[in-house]
Order: structure tokens, then C-alpha cells, then sequence
């Protein structure tokens, strides 16, 4: 008897243009009701083209199949867990999605009258205060799009202060386990990037720092806890070296969700910060994006901050444009206001209490693997570990399996990968970060999982290296994808 | 709290094996100074139905329902259905970037798509997975000219949404990228080719118009071009209004063109998420920036996606990047892409049929201010009365007016932006007209 | 190379009591803003429980994942064909859901004012209309939740003519092929049941039917087209008989979608029928319900229709309670009115030519998988096929292959088996209705996998046998279920 | 058509295959005279959006937001936001009745789970997977009893909700099931146990009794038990408020328990769709009417489950079957089990006395009719004025008052009953006592 299983027709979705077929519609308008209008005279015959060629020619049922059935080729957080590391994949509550629909919130236009935003202005206004209670710093702006976003908008803002001081400096401090936004933004803001090695125990070597800092340094940017999930212990010291020398405390806030109700980057000598609200504060990844990159700081950068700014007129809430020392804006319009309104909702839901419990529990489930995991995997850095923990292959590659391939194959165990190859200065690392909203239960099964793959890699590292096997795509050839990019679909010629 | 899915118990068993007493030992090493000695001063958590009424009660503090005349760069269109239904699907709505790609296959092909049909709508080679928004999507591309041509100047034409010349302003300041502008002729409303060809120099990288542009006149983008080739510089196409892109000839001779999608089903959210894109000529494609995915196969030689050519992005390249961006505007795009399925090559069509004609009938009833072909937006004098005080007497009627142009143009104090779109019913428009007599 | 693939965490998904653990909570309550109550005291100690044993007591995230998981095993219309002949799996379009979740609709109370009801009221209004006018008939009931209500509702109205004019009668007469619930409803109607056997060509046989309609005959129940997907070509005479004898036509109006704008019962002798709404209308079958049964009539039956009616009152809706010979309430209120929305907004889309359009394709699309498939399973009736075709695994039963092997094979091929075994005089049925809104392409793909399976069952129908193979679960031991019935979960003691 | 998805050319190959000239062709031999010779008499399709906006537009006819006190068999409860993002899933919403078990596991195993917290609640043994609502569940209860006891008289209490009571009398008129009434106690509310002993005798199939009942007070299940089960008839118990159960004894008394779970995550939706259910003791199963999922193993000797004792179906049984349910209410039984799953053993229970602190404090202020204990609905005396008059004052304030009960029991013509739950605001029930003075 052999089974001879057909693949399912879903399995076989075709790209949106090879399922289109002259004629067929997925939409109507209603009819108009003013008169209709030539397209040539009214715009000039040669400004209009004659038709979208290629575009897709569906109805709705096979729209709606189209989708549907990609979906299922994904894997979300509402399926399971997703511990990638660095990005704190929590669950994201679903009121959040419903509130940010509301009719008043989602179609409520950039311009309109601010009379008549004040819904709109308020709930940025409670977000910024509590964002700023929440890192202890004096004013937010909620205008960055993404946390990227948001380190460019600080170091601007830094760059503007030490203008105004008398010299904006040359270069800023990373260090070596940062993530690569760091550095790139840097650059966007005109500033030469000097790494700077990790100690031997994962944190920032102060003795090197203290070496390091001088008048042309603008900022250290220090990412806390850093991408190692170890929390900065020379913070204080760090910082006192900068402010001698007139350098200010850039920190990356990515890793918000270890701190929260703990400890405070506004009491331990950071200037300035930017949050991922689609981390910490449970807006969802939606497959890459839209995220926010609220930047948080202290009271002397706040002239700085990008325009306009909330203030408060009378009763009402109105925008402020007048700022001379404003950095500008960094994109159109206020922020990506519909993630703000979750990111509230999520604040609204946790409340003080709340927050800090997400803390706890998030570097709870984080330390519970690696108690877990440690027996089986190498731990490059035994500090202690706040919200996440980073292993490395280094006895899986003994095997020559590497994190890549025991990534793929935790896929064909439920879940989603952690996060390979990062950070840089750990070779071959497994970041895992749990987050605080996976069960012990599921818990438990990824960490029998991390280790039936260990005892695989001993006993059949080939069949690891060959994995996944039961996604309905095996492994992907991206070294070809790079090599001949086909970056679009055309008709067969 | 229900969003903690641990029993105390199972805290107990978990801090038992990692073999500590409570979790504040986690905490233990934690340099003193820095703890919170405090609670964070807010109010306790609050129930899902006090979030709902909350923010019910924020949505009637803003205008609802109100029929709006404003565009300038975030338009009112109908979102069918089906957007949400897609977008709603935990598959896609809580998946991460699609770095796997045997598990996220789902999201890697919708984005292959969409790159796909920006391409087909703007007569580029190839288009990125989304960028923040239309005005940092122009910013990028100025960015990349000046990688693309190794010049530093970029020219920026006035008619350009004021908003985005902002945020170029921002991200040029400390890159030795100097940003000019130029103007506008004042009876069309469509850029000063004269202006232009005498400020293009040999160090100009990249010359950035819009079309249709901020007044809603469909730009000189042909002679744009050749002004631009000519010195060697690229030229930069942006639209806010893609919509338009159903009927407006493709600007297939911009080198780079850089957009927001807003219009296809993002619903406006007072500013964002919306959704930028950049597109390009294939021998661009090194320099752009943000995610980019690609054709591929997998072991079984099945067809297959994933990303590619990551060496120009931030995670690899770091300092050396084509761009800072790192998370996207990936579900927005995704929306983009429904609705641009949904309305499909006749729709698109159609779509924009009804926009321009909607609009034609209500500047058919004003003045408007300048003479260039328009498309949905135009803009008006208003004659005796100010922007202002119409906007207030339509307000009474519960009509959102036009965007008076003062704030951005001084010399067109006396005049306002209208945008009118398939949603723009015919009395309303009878109203704003009225309100102008 | 052996993959060993490990089964998906989501494929073992526990029941949530297995998943629930003390303390854990997916709730919260606003706090009271009126004092608290002792339940003891202000219900009497001995009426308050202690707690709800073995209830559920799990967290948010895990509440979601839950469902979400268990979603996955299920198979939808978004997915792919769903030709479960009788059943009329059409696409049921999204915004149909959109528009019944409206706050107006849906938080409506079924007592609150008329003069505050009149949209819900309009809609039901505009609703009984257009069916009227579908179905040609005079008068319109909305309240019966399902089919089998309507049909019940139906026959509870003829009795009462029946009596009204002296005598109720004593049987009703159903032909071989109809349905389970015509006969059930007859009986809870006090009728009793007597079969009518079909003709060879699979309709009613008229002579028959003259020879056993008499005085004692209340009414016949025919299904037009009838569960063969046949038209019942001697309709008008069959009522003229009925008729003539005093005794009414009665049609169960389940597979509507082949009538649309083609013919109308009213026109062809009908005195009830009942439709489905969650069939020909499209509103979704939610893995069982709930569905809408409305029953259509002629004058002569409108006085005995259910209370309340809907009766303009000047400018307004009102109900009208005064009605004596009614045969009274069939369930509470007014009918599953968000279903009625959803019946309602299909219609308005398509509009009067769009339903004619809707019954063409429908009956084009299942005359285009009767061809493709005539030549690989038997077809025991040959007359024209309406908008369904039901075959007999005749052929196929000679490999020792039956109807319900070949439709769990089917799985296999990515879609939802036909309908099995019935109607009931079609020895081992195959029962296939596409509906309207299948593709080609996926019409194409279907018929290719029933011809693959025909020739499976050729060259191996052990294989066939077995399946499905592709599916989470493997086939499921029923008779196991009915010999031992274990109907809920209880604790392991 | 938008919902047609065939083009012209594939509707053309299609027919060429099946070899006639035109689709009508496929309708030839439909006698001349069953045809319809005119097009419909219905306006052309419309568009989405319209359809939107006709909805919209019938919405505003309605109440919007008005707080309500009403509740007498649908009540007002918030709806967890999880509930709509299940049932929202095509995958659920869109299956049909869960026949092929080996693709339908998800329905099924959902229902399995719903059929277990049916008997937590209720203490009874075995649940069905859904009726249509409460008021056809009870009389397919009262259908039930009298097959399980041989006998065919039914005696149901006035205190049961009159639209019940009406249902009962429509199903039972044909079926040689006379249904006789008893009464209440005037001072109390409850079921007068004299009357209904007075009426009792040995032909009598069940007696009939709803808790809270129609006025909102716990009634005596255990009396009418004992009455009932001494004379060999058996105790059905009905409830409309299943919230009430997170709080009261289960009716482990009766010998079948059916309700209505609107409560449950069901919006009122003017009336329906609700979802009915019947629960009963393991040796009636075989008399239960509806759908049962029952647990199970597949080849692999895995947990699996499927529809089991279908031969007391319509569709095996026919003319015998236990009833002629077939289409039921599944996905509302789902909304009510993924309500209680989020509520779960806590939450259900600190609902329940929200409800009562609610009406106990809106009760307090008010003359209550009857001293029986009330849940969260009771009926209050109007005093000096008319119920109407009371309710048209509060409209005023946009608030919807009580049921007048004069239309269901003219005996109670100056009487109201009022509900209150988790979602009434103190404020409000402040305006309503203050409407009474
Ligand atoms: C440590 C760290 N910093 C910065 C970023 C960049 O944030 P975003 O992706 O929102 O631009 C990330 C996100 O991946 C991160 O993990
Ligand atoms: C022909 C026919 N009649 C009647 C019915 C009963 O309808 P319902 O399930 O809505 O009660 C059905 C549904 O399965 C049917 O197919």
C-alpha cells in the first residue's frame, strides 16, 4: 500500500498574474454621479497611458482564495512561538487591532482641523507621558517609523546639541555586538563609526571606553540590555566617562522589554533613546512592518525634537511648529499613528503593575531555557542573562552542523527559528528570545525540541543539515536567488 | 494579567529549576543605582471593554463621518472589504520579517507580487518591499542618486509636497548633499523648466519632481528628464496620489521612482502607517535601499521565494548600507497589494475615471487657481472670502474644506487645496461649491 | 538520509481543559462602580455553586493559538472547492460580515422601540420583498432559523388552511429522493409520511401521483430541482393534480440556485416553498450555522404566517400581533436576522440580472463536470443536470471501491469531498454541486482529480482505500464513536 | 459580477466542451411554460461600497449607543474581541457541517469542547452541539421528554418567557402534546408549587420551569423537581441567561436542561442568530434531537473526533428522527465557547456577580414587584406612573428602559422588568431610578 499523496491544490497557488484571465472582475463601482469625463481632453493625450500591462485580472472569490491560501504557507505568533531573538516576538493582543480600526481613529485625515483631531492628539499625548515614565526621561516624540528611524531622529538631535554647543564632533561609538542599524544611522547623520570591542564577559570594556572618548566623539550608542541579553553594568560608569567629556549616552531601546518597572535608562545617565513599539510594547510585525520608533530624552535635548510638537492650548491640544532648534521632521505627517494607538492599548491593558510583570516573567522564561538548553549548547557568555540568550554552534559545528541548519530543522518541530547569525561577535550564534508570553508548556516543548536536535546533530548531522522537511517548501536556494535576482514576474515569452 | 500565560505554580516549578528563590533574583545583579525603587507611576491595567470604551470615546472627540475635501497627500478611497479580511489573518498580521523563507513563503510571495505590480504601474524595472512612507521613500531616493551618480546636489521643484521637501531637508543636512529648489510657473502650476535648466549644474545628482504634484497638475516629467539627462543627473519621480497611476501614462523616464501607497486601502490613521515604495531601473537595483525579494527554487526545485540581495542592507553592510531601514511598512504594502488585485487592471482604470471626473465637477464650479491638467486635487482661489472662513462655513455642515495653501505657499495665501475622489458625493461637493459664492 | 520529520506542535493541540491550569486567566473586569454583593445573601446560600468544575482556566495568548491551531485543521470555502452536492457552497462574500457586525444592526435588542428599529425593519421588509419576487410568490416569512423550521412552519400553514377550509387531512406525501428533514418536519406537523417512488428518469412519476392523491393527502413535498439536480419536468401537472383533489404543492426550495430569474415556483403551481439563505444566498455555513429558512407562499396561505408581521404604518415599520389565524411563533423574536443582512446584501450586489447570471454559471459549471466526467463514473440518471449531478460508484464498487472512499481520497487532491450516499435512492451516490463560484481552472483541477482517482481505483484500490493520507488525521474510526459514545471530556480519574 | 469568476472566453471553452451553442441552451428543456419570460423585477447589482453605505444608512435608523435596559431572553454583555477574531477565520466560518471528519477536526474537536462546558455549567451529563435558540430548544425538550416517558402532556410555567411558551404551543398543537399552564406566586415571582402539584397527574411527559425565570428570580427547581419526579414525569429547566450560571446551583435536578447562550458572546443581533442548547442525562442521549460529536481514534490510533449517533437524525431516521433540526447553530456555539474559554472558572464567576451587584443596586432603588431573589433582571412596579410614560422619559435621555409586561401578562400592566449587567454604568441606572420618581 503506498499512499502516493497528491499535494494539495493550495500547495500550488499561482503568482496572482498567472491566474488572471481577461474579463474577470473582483470589483464594481457605483455609478456616477456627475457626468463622466474624457480622460484625453481633460488630461492631455499623450499624459494617459492605455492600459496597466500585466496587472492582475481576478474576482474576488479567487482574490480571497489567493490570499488565504499563502497564509497558511506562514507561520505567526498566534500559530506558536517565535523566539527570534532581538525582536521580541510577543502575542499581540487583539483589542489593539480593533481599536485602531475604529472609524473616528482610522479615517481621520493628517489636516484635518486640530479641533477636530483632538481624539487623535490625545492619545499621543497620554503615549508620550507614559513612554517617558516608563524610561524616566523628560519628552518623547512619537514621529519615527520605525526603530531605525528613531536612532537617526536622536542622533540628529544629539549632532544639533553639539552644534549649539560649538562643535557636532566626528564620530560615534558602537560596539561590535550592535546591531546593524546602529551604525548605518550614524552614518545617514554624517558621523564616522568606531566599533568597540565587547569585554570578555559580553558588556562594554569601560577601560577601553575611558581610552577612546575624546572631543571627537559625539555618543556612545549602547544597546541595554545588549544583543548578548546581558545587562550593561558598567552603565553608570560608562556614562560618567562620556559626560566628562562632553560626548553624550546614546541608548538603544530595543531591548526595553527585559527593563521595564526595573530599571529606568532615564536614571542611569542616558541622553537619549529610541523604543520599537512593535517589540516592547506589542504592536504586530505584520511581516516585516509598520513598526514606531518613539525617541525618548532628557530635558536638554528636547528643543531638538522634530516638528511639530504637541502642546497644550487652553483646553485643547494644539501643534507647535515654532521651534528654531528642531531638527525637522524625519518623515511626513505625526508618526505612524495607527501603531501608536496600540502601543496605548497595550499600556492601557498591562498598566504600571503590568509592565513590570511583563519584565519579570519575559527574563523568567529567557533564564529557564538557558538552565535548560545549557547542557546541550555552547554558552559563549556566561553572564547573567536578562531577556534573551545566546548560544553558539561551536559544538554542533564540531558535527558540521551550524546554527543555520539547526534553525531549519527546529521548523519541522513547530516553531519558528530563533535568530541566526547575530549578534556578530558571537560565531555561529542562536539568539532566543522567548518573550513573556510563551506558556512553560510551550516553553517546554521548544526546549525538548532544541534538544532532540541536539542529540540528532550527534547522531545523523546529514538529516539536520538537510532540513526542513515538512514545510511545503524544503530549503531555499538563496545563494541562487542573489546570484540571477529575479526581482519580478513577466509573462512567459 | 491574561496577557501572562503562567500560573504562579508554574512560575514556582520554572524558578525551581533555574534555581533561584524569586524572580527578583534574576534581577540580583543589577547595579543598585540603577533600580527603580519605585513603582512606574501608572495606573493599574484596565479591562479589554474599558480600552474599547476609551478609545471609542477618543474616535468621537475627532471628526466622524465628516465628508472631506482634503488631500495633499493622504486620500479618502473606499477599502474593499477583502484588505481587512487578508490583512486580519494572524498568518500574516503577526509574522515577522521573512528571513526564513521556508516558513514564511506566504508573506515572501505576496511582496514578490507586490514589487511585481508596482513595476507594471510605474514602467520601472524593479520596485523594493515598502519603505516608511512616501516622504522618506523620496529622501532614500536622493540618497541613492547620489550613490547611483557619485554627485552630491539634488534640485527639488517647489510643486514637490511640502511635507516630503521637510524630510529631505532632514536626512540631506549632514550628508554634504545640498538640496535647491525650484519654482513653479505661476499661470500652469507645473514646475519652471527655465528655473530648472539654469540651476542643473554638473554636480547635480538627482532632479526631484511630482506628478501629479502638490497642486494636483500632472508634471513635466518628459522635459524634467531630458533636462536632467542632459547634465547627467537622474531624475526622481514621486507621487502621492497612485491612484492616478491608473490613467496617467507611467513616468517611464525617471531613473528612480519613489511613491506612497497610501491611496490603495491604507486607511489615512491621522498620517500612518502608510506606505512608501521606492522603484528603479535594473541597474540601479545595488543601490537601492529596503527589502528585496526574489525568485528562487527550493531543494525540490519547486518554485520558491525568499529575500536577496541583503550586502546593501544595514544588517550586513552596517555603515556601508544603502539605508538605515530595517522594519518596513510590510502590511501595509500587503493591503496595497489586495486592493491593487482587487480593482485589477479595469478597476485601477475606472477608479481613476471616477476621480477625475468627481474632480472635474467640482473645479468645473470654482476658480482654480492655475491652468495645468489636474487630476484629483486642484487648487482654488477663494476669490473674496479667505480659505479659512469657507473652510469654517462648510464645517458648520459638518463638510471638512480644503487645505489652505498659506501654511506652505505664502504667495498662495488666497488660495486652497481640494481633492475630490470616487467617495466625493455630489451634494457635498454642491455644498463646498456653494460655500464659496 | 531518512527525514524523520517531527510532527507540528499545532498538529497536537490539546483540549483546553488539558491545557488549563490553576490560576492562569484570559479576563479581566472593569472594576464595579456600585458596591459589592455577598451572593450567598442576596440569592440564598443554597443557590449559589461552589465553582463550575473542570471549567476552563487558561491565558489570552493561549485562547487564541487554541482556535487559531484548531482553525488549520478545518477546510474551508476560502480555501478551495467545496462541492458537497445539496449544499450550495458558494463563495460567501466578505462584506456581508462586514456589514452585519455594524454596531446599529448588531447590538440591536429585539425589544427596543419600533420607532427605533425601523433600519432593522427595512431591511426585513426589503428582504421579503425581493424573495417574493425571486420566487414569485406572494407573501414572505423570515422568522424560520433554518430550513427545516421552514419547512415545518410551511406544513403547520397549509394544516391550518386545510383545516380552516374543514378538514386537516392526514398525509403528506414525499418522494423517494427528498431530503431527511420533509419527512421529519411532516411528522412534527402530525402528518404522516408516505413515500413516492421516483420515476426512471428520475422525477416524479405524475401517474403515480395521480392514483394515490385523495382527500386524506394534505400536500406534496417536491424539491425542485429535485436532489438529482433534475428539474421535475411535470410540475405544473403535479399540481394541477394536487389541486384538483384540494391538496397543495409544496416545494422545498433548497436548490433555488438553479432557478434564479430562469423560472419561478409561483409561476409553476407552488403554494410554499421554503428557501435557504445560507445555501442560495451566500451567507456562511459556520461549520453548521446557523442558516435562515424563510417561507414563501401564496395569497390563499398568507393569513396562517407566523407572528409577528411587518406592517407599514404610515411612514414607519410596525409589527402586527392582531393576526387570528396564525399559525403562531416558530422560535422567539423575529428570525436569525444577521443572517437576513447578510441574504439581503447578496442580493442588492447582484441584482436581478446578476441572480440570473448566478443560476447560468451554476448550471454551467455542474453540466461541465458531469462531461468531463461521464466517461469514468456511472451516471444512473441521464436527464438534464441542473446546477448538480449525481453519480453512483457502480464501476467503481467492482475494485470493491465505494462512494465514501473515493470522496476521502479526494482529500488527498486538496478538496472537500461531494456529497455521500445521498439521495438515498441512488445506490452508492456521488452527489457533486460546484455552485457558480468555482473557476474553471479549479473545475478543471477537481475533475482531473476524480479521473486520477477512477483510475487509481483501477490499478490500486487498497490504496484508495485507506485515504486520506494527507491530513492531519487519518481516516476516523466512526463506528468506534457510536458503539462507546464518549460526548465530553472528563477528568483522567 | 464580481462574485462570478469566469470570463467570457472561459464561459465559451466550457460550453464548446459540453457541446451546446449558449448557455441557454442548458435550460432548453425546462417546459416553456415554467419559464420566466421577464427579467427579475430587482435594481442592477451595486457596488460594495453601497452596499456599505445602505447598511450604514439603516444602522443610524436604529438605536446607536443608547444604554438599554432591557434584556428578557437577550442581553447585553461585552464581547471579548477574541471571539470575532476566531469565528472571523474562513476556515471556521466558512465549513460546512463537519461530515468528513478527517477534515473537519476543527469544528469538531470545538464542539466536543463546547459539549463539555455545557455540562460543567449545567451539571448534566451530555449536550448537544447547538439548537437554533432557547425558545425551540424548550419545546424540542418538551418533544423529547414525552418520547423518553411515553406519555404526551406537558405542563410549563407562566414565569417561563412568554415567546417560549408560544414556540411550545406551536410545536406541540399537531402532536397529541397538550401543554397546560401553571402559575406564579404573586408575592414572590416564583413557580406556584400548589398549582402545579394541583395540575400534576401520571399522563404528564414533563413539567417545565425557567431559572432565572422570566422575572428574573431563581426559581425553584428543586420543588418542582420533586413534584415532577413523583409522579414519574420528568423535569425540564430552562434558562435564557446562562451568566446566571457562573453564580447559581447548577439545575443537577433536572432531567434536561435547555437554554439560550446569547449571553455568551452573541451580539443581540435584533433577535437572532442565537444559539440554542439542550443537555440531559447519559440514558436520554438516544431521545437528545441535534447534532453530537463524539471522541474517537483514526487509523494512526490518534485521538480524532466525528458526528456520532446520527441514527437519531433526519437524515438516517426520517420520518422517526428524534427531530427535524439539520442546519443548526454551530458557529454561535463556537462564539459562546471561545466567550467561555476568555471568562473560563474565574472569570464566568466574577461576571455573574458584577450582574447581580449591577441590578441589586439598580434594584435598591426601586420598588421591586416580587420579593423572590433576583439575578440580574427583575421587574419593578411603575407606581404612579405607566411603564410607557417611564420609558418615554428615559428615551428623551437616550436611555431604553425596561419591558412593559403588560403585553405578556395583563396582570402585571403597571409592571417592568429591568435588566442590568456588567455593562450598565451607575450614572445611567441612576436616570433611570430618577425617571421612576
Ligand atoms: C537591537 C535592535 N536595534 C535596532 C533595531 C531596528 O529597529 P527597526 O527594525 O524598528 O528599525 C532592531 C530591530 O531589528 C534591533 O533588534
Ligand atoms: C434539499 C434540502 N432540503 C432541506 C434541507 C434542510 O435545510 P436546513 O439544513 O437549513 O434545515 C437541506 C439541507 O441540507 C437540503 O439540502
Amino acid at each position: 500500500m503506498t499512499p502516493r499523496v497528491q499535494p494539495h491544490i493550495s500547495l500550488h497557488e499561482p503568482l496572482l498574474f498567472e491566474r488572471s484571465s481577461p474579463g474577470k472582475l473582483a470589483y464594481q463601482l457605483p455609478e456616477l454621479d456627475v457626468p463622466a469625463v474624457d480622460p484625453s481632453a481633460a488630461l492631455g493625450a499623450d499624459n494617459v497611458r492605455s492600459e496597466i500591462e500585466g496587472f492582475p485580472e481576478v474576482s474576488e472569490v479567487e482574490a480571497i482564495r489567493h490570499y488565504t491560501r499563502l497564509s497558511t504557507w506562514n507561520y505567526g505568533i498566534e500559530y506558536g512561538m517565535y523566539p527570534l531573538g532581538s525582536c521580541t516576538m510577543k502575542y499581540n493582543p487583539r483589542v489593539n487591532e480593533a481599536v485602531a480600526r475604529l472609524d473616528g481613529l482610522a479615517w481621520a485625515h493628517p489636516y484635518q482641523p486640530e479641533a477636530l483631531a483632538q481624539g487623535s492628539m490625545e492619545i499621543m499625548a497620554r503615549l508620550e507621558a507614559a513612554l517617558a515614565e516608563i524610561t524616566g526621561m523628560d519628552a518623547v516624540t512619537l514621529q519615527p517609523a520605525a526603530g531605525a528611524q528613531g536612532e537617526l531622529t536622536a542622533i540628529l538631535m544629539m549632532r544639533a546639541l553639539l552644534k549649539k554647543r560649538g562643535n557636532p564632533r566626528k564620530k560615534i561609538l558602537i560596539p561590535d555586538s550592535a546591531h546593524g542599524t546602529n551604525p548605518a544611522s550614524a552614518a545617514i547623520a554624517g558621523y564616522a563609526v568606531e566599533n568597540i570591542k565587547s569585554s570578555e564577559t559580553g558588556v562594554l570594556d569601560v577601560e577601553a571606553l575611558e581610552r577612546i572618548v575624546n572631543e571627537d566623539v559625539a555618543a556612545l550608542m549602547v544597546t541595554n540590555p545588549n544583543t548578548l541579553g546581558i545587562f550593561e553594568e558598567n552603565i553608570l560608569r560608562a556614562a560618567a566617562i562620556l559626560h566628562a567629556k562632553g560626548a553624550l549616552l546614546y541608548m538603544d531601546g530595543a531591548n526595553m522589554n527585559a527593563l521595564m518597572g526595573v530599571a529606568r535608562p532615564g536614571d542611569f545617565g542616558v541622553d537619549a533613546l529610541h523604543l520599537n513599539l512593535h517589540k516592547t510594547f506589542s504592536t504586530p510585525h505584520g511581516g516585516g512592518g509598520p513598526g514606531a520608533g518613539p525617541v525618548a530624552v532628557k530635558k536638554e535635548l528636547e528643543p531638538f525634537l522634530p516638528l511639530p510638537r504637541l502642546k497644550r492650548s487652553g483646553k485643547k491640544w494644539a501643534y507647535d511648529y515654532k521651534r528654531k532648534y528642531s531638527v525637522g521632521r524625519v518623515r511626513a505627517f505625526y508618526g505612524n499613528s495607527g501603531v501608536l494607538v496600540r502601543a496605548l492599548a497595550y499600556i492601557l491593558a498591562n498598566g504600571g503593575p503590568g509592565l513590570r510583570r511583563v519584565t519579570t516573567d519575559a527574563v523568567l522564561n529567557a533564564n529557564y531555557i538557558r538552565k535548560r538548553l545549557e547542557p546541550y549548547y555552547d554558552l559563549p557568555y556566561s553572564s547573567r542573562s536578562m531577556h534573551e540568550v545566546v548560544f553558539s554552534d561551536e559544538r554542533q559545528a564540531k558535527q558540521g552542523v551550524r546554527t543555520s541548519e539547526i534553525a531549519k530543522r527546529l521548523i519541522d518541530y513547530g516553531f519558528h527559528p530563533y535568530t541566526v547569525s547575530f549578534p556578530l561577535i558571537v560565531h555561529g550564534a542562536l539568539m532566543i528570545e522567548p518573550t513573556e508570553t510563551e506558556t512553560k508548556h510551550e516553553l517546554d516543548r521548544f526546549t525538548d525540541a532544541m534538544i532532540s536536535i541536539a542529540k540528532e546533530v550527534e547522531t545523523d548531522p546529514e538529516m539536520v543539515k538537510n532540513a526542513p522537511y515538512g514545510t511545503r517548501t524544503s530549503r531555499v536556494d538563496e545563494v541562487a536567488a542573489a546570484r540571477k535576482p529575479v526581482l519580478r514576474w513577466k509573462p512567459a515569452s | 494579567m491574561r496577557y501572562l500565560p503562567k500560573s504562579d505554580s508554574e512560575r514556582r516549578a520554572m524558578l525551581d529549576l533555574i534555581g533561584v528563590e524569586s524572580v527578583e533574583d534574576l534581577f540580583a545583579h543589577l547595579p543598585e543605582e540603577v533600580r527603580l525603587k519605585r513603582p512606574l507611576d501608572l495606573p493599574a491595567g484596565i479591562s479589554e471593554y474599558e480600552i474599547v470604551e476609551y478609545f471609542r470615546a477618543r474616535a468621537t472627540e475627532n471628526a466622524n463621518g465628516y465628508p472631506c475635501f482634503l488631500g495633499a497627500g493622504a486620500y479618502y478611497h473606499y477599502r474593499p472589504v477583502l484588505v481587512d479580511t487578508v490583512v486580519s489573518r494572524g498568518e500574516f498580521l503577526t509574522s515577522y520579517t521573512p528571513y526564513q523563507a521556508e516558513i514564511s513563503q506566504g508573506t515572501l510571495m505576496t511582496i514578490f507580487e507586490f514589487q511585481t505590480m508596482i513595476c507594471q504601474l510605474t514602467g520601472m524595472d524593479v520596485a523594493n518591499a515598502s519603505m516608511y512612507d512616501g516622504s522618506t521613500a523620496m529622501a532614500e531616493a536622493a540618497m541613492m542618486a547620489v550613490r547611483a551618480t557619485g554627485r552630491g546636489r539634488v534640485l527639488v521643484a517647489r510643486s514637490v509636497h511640502p511635507e516630503y521637501r521637510a524630510v529631505l531637508r532632514t536626512y540631506s543636512e549632514n550628508q554634504g548633499m545640498p538640496v535647491e529648489e525650484f519654482g513653479y510657473v505661476t499661470a500652469a502650476g507645473t514646475i519652471d523648466l527655465e528655473e530648472l535648466d539654469r540651476k542643473m549644474d554638473d554636480l547635480t545628482a538627482a532632479v526631484i519632481v511630482q506628478s501629479p504634484n502638490f497642486f494636483g497638475i500632472v508634471d513635466q516629467v518628459r522635459a524634467a528628464a531630458e533636462i536632467a539627462h542632459r547634465r547627467g543627473a537622474l531624475l526622481i519621480v514621486v507621487f502621492t496620489e497612485p491612484v492616478s497611476l491608473g490613467l496617467l501614462r507611467p513616468p517611464a523616464e525617471a531613473d528612480i521612482v519613489a511613491g506612497e501607497l497610501q491611496s490603495f486601502a491604507i486607511s489615512p490613521s491621522y498620517g500612518g502607517p502608510h506606505a512608501g515604495v521606492i522603484a528603479t531601473r535594473d541597474k540601479y537595483v545595488r543601490q537601492m535601499p529596503g527589502r528585496l525579494v526574489g525568485q528562487t527554487v527550493d531543494t525540490r526545485g519547486n518554485r520558491a521565494f525568499c529575500l536577496t540581495l541583503a550586502t546593501r542592507e544595514q544588517h550586513i553592510r552596517r555603515e556601508k548600507a544603502t539605508s538605515n531601514i530595517c522594519t518596513n511598512q510590510a502590511l501595509l504594502a500587503l493591503m496595497a497589494s489586495v486592493f491593487m488585485t482587487v480593482y485589477g487592471k479595469h478597476g485601477l482604470r475606472e477608479l481613476a475615471e471616477q476621480n477625475l471626473a468627481k474632480a472635474q465637477y467640482l473645479v468645473g464650479r470654482l476658480r482654480p487657481r492655475f491652468c495645468g491638467k489636474s487630476f484629483n486635487e486642484f487648487v482654488v482661489l477663494t476669490e473674496s472670502k479667505t480659505p479659512d472662513d469657507i473652510n469654517k462655513a462648510l464645517l458648520k455642515k459638518k463638510i471638512i474644506g480644503g487645505l489652505p495653501l498659506g501654511r506652505f505657499y505664502p504667495e498662495l495665501a488666497d488660495s486652497m487645496l481640494l481633492c475630490a475622489t470616487e467617495m466625493s458625493r455630489r451634494a457635498d461637493m454642491d455644498a463646498v461649491a456653494e460655500a464659496f459664492q
